[in-house]
């Protein structure tokens, strides 16, 4: 029974496929899956925004929205129902371009922000056999994809002409850039172990039981380094606190998308959570084992439920760094990226290398282990000493 | 007209771009672009002769694109770094007003 | 050859055009994003699949940026008033126009061109792996080599000379 | 170590977060329109004026002296005199204001009307819902609207209704005793008045009785 009801999507699929005739069948069976990504998403979206206002006020004490129900009933939905307004909000308010902006491209950057995110999409596996364009390459193509998102950062941040939003975008693009290095070495480390780039693969090898407790990468020792790594780069890469600088109010007003407002800024505010969605979904395919149970007497919950609960639970783990953390200023940021995260990277692959090559028996452990306990000790204390926050020296504004 | 001619027809346009655009435009940068697009044409030439071509599975053409692709980074990102410090040090990047040979 | 293929090529090489010729160099770069996404595009239809999303790392994602950034350095995102073409424009189209008929007319009429076409060869990333660690393991490493050298030439070219007093006596 | 003081951080937010659900004092928002806390002793919001008794218009303390209106720095009260008069507290018979209005929309709440009113009239009410559609009619608040029992004032500012009343008896008190003695005064004064008058009728009378003798001499005037 438990199987029907994992794999119900997909039969439900099926169902549907068998009432197409046959020439159309590749083209609906497509359109089918395409849709469902623009359906839950965005909807995922609307309940994460209540969730981390209603987080985020829990956090300080305060209750957080818990006012908006149903209309005209005195049902209050504990807050459930704020998004309905905030959406409108958003949709009704003025869409004010500036005079000097460049209309086209001031136009398009939210458009090309939004692709490749939902292109993104498309190599993420949902749950069994539940995943849209199963590439072989498909880490390859995620952090590809990926990857032009700056483009439409720097045309947001370009066309405005404003000084602080191209300032914000070009701060927004050296984080992005000089994170996304430490976040591929650090899935490099998974590919290198699993062997392939294909996602559906790389959750195959961990979906295997020992003991009852799941073979997934987080419980070895580089896995949990590359983990962490992944998350830390994760989170700069969604421009989420505390690496939020380009969009901090407190520092360059609203960064690049400053001077949008209406449907565009609900865009960008849409993209940076489905951006943020999709990289939690590659953490966790890749570090905690996609949609497979932690432990062998769980697997009878669906594989896709499984999927839902570990993506909240990462959405509620970066509700929470929000929540304590304070920004990072931007030469502590890149201090952080390149004299950090890149070599422990770095280090990281040695130790899959040692602990691929060591073979099963537990000596692995310490050595592996101990390559990661010795960089972190010595990078950290190299980090932190260095952190005497003296008089900071300008290279260009003197 | 077989589609590797199409393939190649196509390449050579994109290769007469490329150097039409790196031959009459003052810009510095522009230049680079266009060297970058006649090597992305040949790149797309590479693959035409891979796909169409006698024993694809010997992956020679896909092999050199990955070679040819890494190196045109490597070079796009040194040229750039040039026009960089031109401009810094000549205020300017138009092409017509870099010729003394004085460092 | 296929619909979809046709109409990338058309969008890569009119974008390829106005890359060349639109005034505004951040328009030029933006086109010149098109055309890479295009060729990536092309590169997937034609079966490769590592080279095209390797195409849209590096190229959409790395090098665009990297000229968008040049360009911004070098202050000139703004549309120039004076002319943006070389003086001996003429002869450089003519060249280009040379070129290209001499590179058609070899492609349409030569022998050796294979003509029966060949099934879709059927490649994975795995095979790419094995070639690439077997048979050409030393152009890797050059290239891992040749990548470093270039990266560290790039920044030691573009970084200011903190010695040197630069044309207006300060010390820059 | 590097990550440590960023653990210590997510330990006290995650306390926060899970302990604001279970213990209920750690949530001290207080949700206003049904839930409502009790206006501190000196809250002070638009000024309303006191009347004795249960009839606005016989027990209105207010005699229409004018000194809130000069002293009002937003000048926002406007005050106009009646002709009669009317008993006061003390008995007394005052003017009272045919109309005072207060334009609320004005009014600074800066309560130095309440300070130089000699008479304890107006006084700081603590009521803040006052929004209404209309601008000009909702917020200027005729004579009949401002008015409020005392016992309001009692319930409004216990203390300071209590001093209040202290000043007011204390007041009348004085005032009762001025006309005890006045009354007094006027008494002994009527006495006086009366044996002096009984004097000159008996001295007529003798000189009535011998006709013949001079004038009597100047009698002092009886001061």
């Amino acid at each position: 029974m438990f199987d029907q009801l994992d794999q119900i999507f997909v039969t439900l699929k099926h169902l549907l496929m068998g009432y197409v005739p046959e020439r159309w069948q590749p083209l609906v069976s497509a359109v089918i899956s395409i849709a469902l990504i623009p359906v839950i998403f965005p909807g995922l979206f609307s309940i994460v925004t209540i969730l981390e206002r209603k987080g985020l006020g829990r956090i300080q004490n305060r209750p957080g929205p818990n006012r908006v129900g149903i209309p005209f009933t005195k049902i209050r939905l504990a807050g459930f129902g704020q998004f309905i307004p905030d959406g409108v909000k958003m949709l009704t308010k003025e869409d004010i371009v500036p005079r000097a902006a460049d209309k086209v491209v001031h136009f398009l950057a939210p458009v090309v922000m939004l692709i490749p995110v939902l292109l993104a999409y498309s190599v993420l596996p949902f749950g069994k056999n539940m995943t849209i364009a199963d590439f072989d390459a498909g880490v390859l193509f995620f952090f590809a994809v990926g990857g032009a998102v700056e483009v439409s950062v720097f045309m947001a941040g370009w066309s405005s002409r404003n000084k602080y939003s191209l300032l914000g975008a070009m701060r927004a693009i050296a984080q992005m850039v000089s994170y996304e290095i430490p976040l591929i070495l650090s899935a490099v480390t998974v590919i290198m172990i699993a062997g392939s780039l294909n996602l559906s693969e790389i959750i195959a090898k961990q979906n295997h039981y020992t003991a009852g407790i799941a073979h997934w990468y987080v419980f070895t020792p580089w896995g949990f380094v590359g983990f962490i790594l992944f998350l830390i780069a994760s989170l700069a890469e969604s421009n989420r606190t505390p690496f939020d600088l380009p969009e901090a109010e407190s520092e360059i007003i609203a960064g690049y998308f400053t001077e949008y407002s209406g449907f565009k800024f609900a865009l960008f505010f849409l993209a940076e959570y489905l951006g943020m969605f999709a990289i939690c979904t590659l953490g966790m395919t890749l570090f905690l084992g996609g949609w497979t149970a932690p432990f062998a007497c769980l697997t009878w919950i669906p594989s896709w439920a499984w999927f839902f609960g570990k993506l909240l639970a990462f959405v509620f783990l970066f509700i929470w760094i929000r929540g304590t953390l304070p920004r990072l200023r931007m030469d502590q940021l890149m201090n952080f990226a390149w004299k950090f995260m890149l070599p422990m990277a770095l280090i990281n692959i040695v130790a899959a290398g040692v602990w691929h090559f060591m073979g099963a028996d537990s000596l692995r452990w310490v050595y592996s282990g101990g390559i990661l306990a010795v960089a972190y000790a010595l990078l950290g204390r190299g980090l932190m000493n260095k952190q005497k926050l003296g008089k900071r020296t300008y290279r260009y504004a003197e | 007209m077989t589609p590797l001619q199409i393939c190649l027809l196509i390449s050579a346009l994109l290769f007469a771009i490329g150097f039409a655009g790196a031959v009459t435009r003052r810009h510095a940068i522009l230049a680079l672009v266009g060297i970058e697009l006649m090597l992305n044409a040949a790149n797309l030439n590479f693959i035409a002769f891979w796909r169409y071509g006698a024993h694809p599975e010997a992956l020679t053409g896909v092999l050199f694109v990955i070679f040819s692709i890494a190196i045109a980074a490597a070079e796009a990102a040194v040229g750039l770094a040039l026009v960089i410090a031109i401009y810094r040090h000549y205020k300017t990047s138009n092409l017509d007003e870099v010729k003394e040979l004085k460092g | 050859m296929s619909l979809p293929f046709l109409i990338t090529a058309i969008v890569t090489l009119f974008a390829a055009a106005a890359a060349m010729s639109l005034r505004n160099l951040v328009h030029c770069a933006l086109s010149f994003v098109v055309v890479f996404a295009g060729l990536a595009a092309m590169y997937l239809q034609l079966g490769a699949q590592f080279v095209g999303f390797a195409q849209i790392l590096v190229y959409v994602g790395a090098v665009a940026i990297l000229i968008v950034f040049a360009i911004l350095l070098t202050r000139s995102g703004e549309t120039p008033n004076q002319a943006v073409i070389a003086p001996g424009w003429f002869y450089g189209i003519a060249i280009s126009a040379v070129v290209f008929t001499m590179l058609g007319w070899s492609v349409l009429n030569s022998k050796t061109l294979p003509k029966e076409i060949a099934a879709a060869p059927e490649t994975s990333v795995k095979n790419i792996g094995d070639v690439l660690m077997n048979k050409y393991v030393l152009p890797l490493e050059l290239i891992g080599l040749l990548l470093t050298a270039a990266m560290i030439g790039a920044v030691i070219i573009a970084l200011k000379e903190p010695s040197k007093t630069d044309n207006a006596g300060r010390k820059s | 170590m590097l990550g440590e003081q960023i653990i210590k951080g997510m330990a006290v937010t995650a306390k926060n977060f899970f302990g604001s659900y279970v213990s209920k004092e750690r949530l001290t928002t207080v949700e206003y329109p049904e839930v409502r806390l009790e206006p501190k002793e000196n809250t002070r919001q638009f000024p309303f004026l006191v009347f004795d008794g249960d009839d606005a218009e016989k027990g209105l303390r207010c005699v229409a002296c004018q000194i809130c209106e000069k002293e009002c720095p937003p000048q926002c009260i406007y005050i106009v005199k009646s002709k009669d008069k009317k008993p006061d507290y003390k008995g007394q018979m005052q003017v009272y204001p045919v109309t005072f209005d207060i334009d609320i929309s004005v009014c600074m709440s800066c309560s130095i009307c309440v300070e130089v009113c000699p008479f304890e009239s107006i006084k700081m009410d603590t009521e803040f819902e006052l929004s209404t559609d209309d601008r000009f009619d909702g917020l200027l608040w005729g004579k009949k609207k401002l008015a409020k029992p005392n016992s309001h004032y009692h319930k409004v500012h216990a203390q300071d209704a209590k001093d209040s009343d202290a000043v007011l008896a204390a007041e009348k008190a004085k005032a009762e005793a001025k006309a005890k003695a006045a009354a007094e005064a006027k008494v002994k004064a009527e006495a006086e008045a009366k044996v002096k008058a009984e004097a000159e009728a008996k001295a007529k009378a003798a000189v009535a009785a011998a006709p013949a003798p001079t004038p009597p001499p100047a009698t002092p005037p009886a001061n």
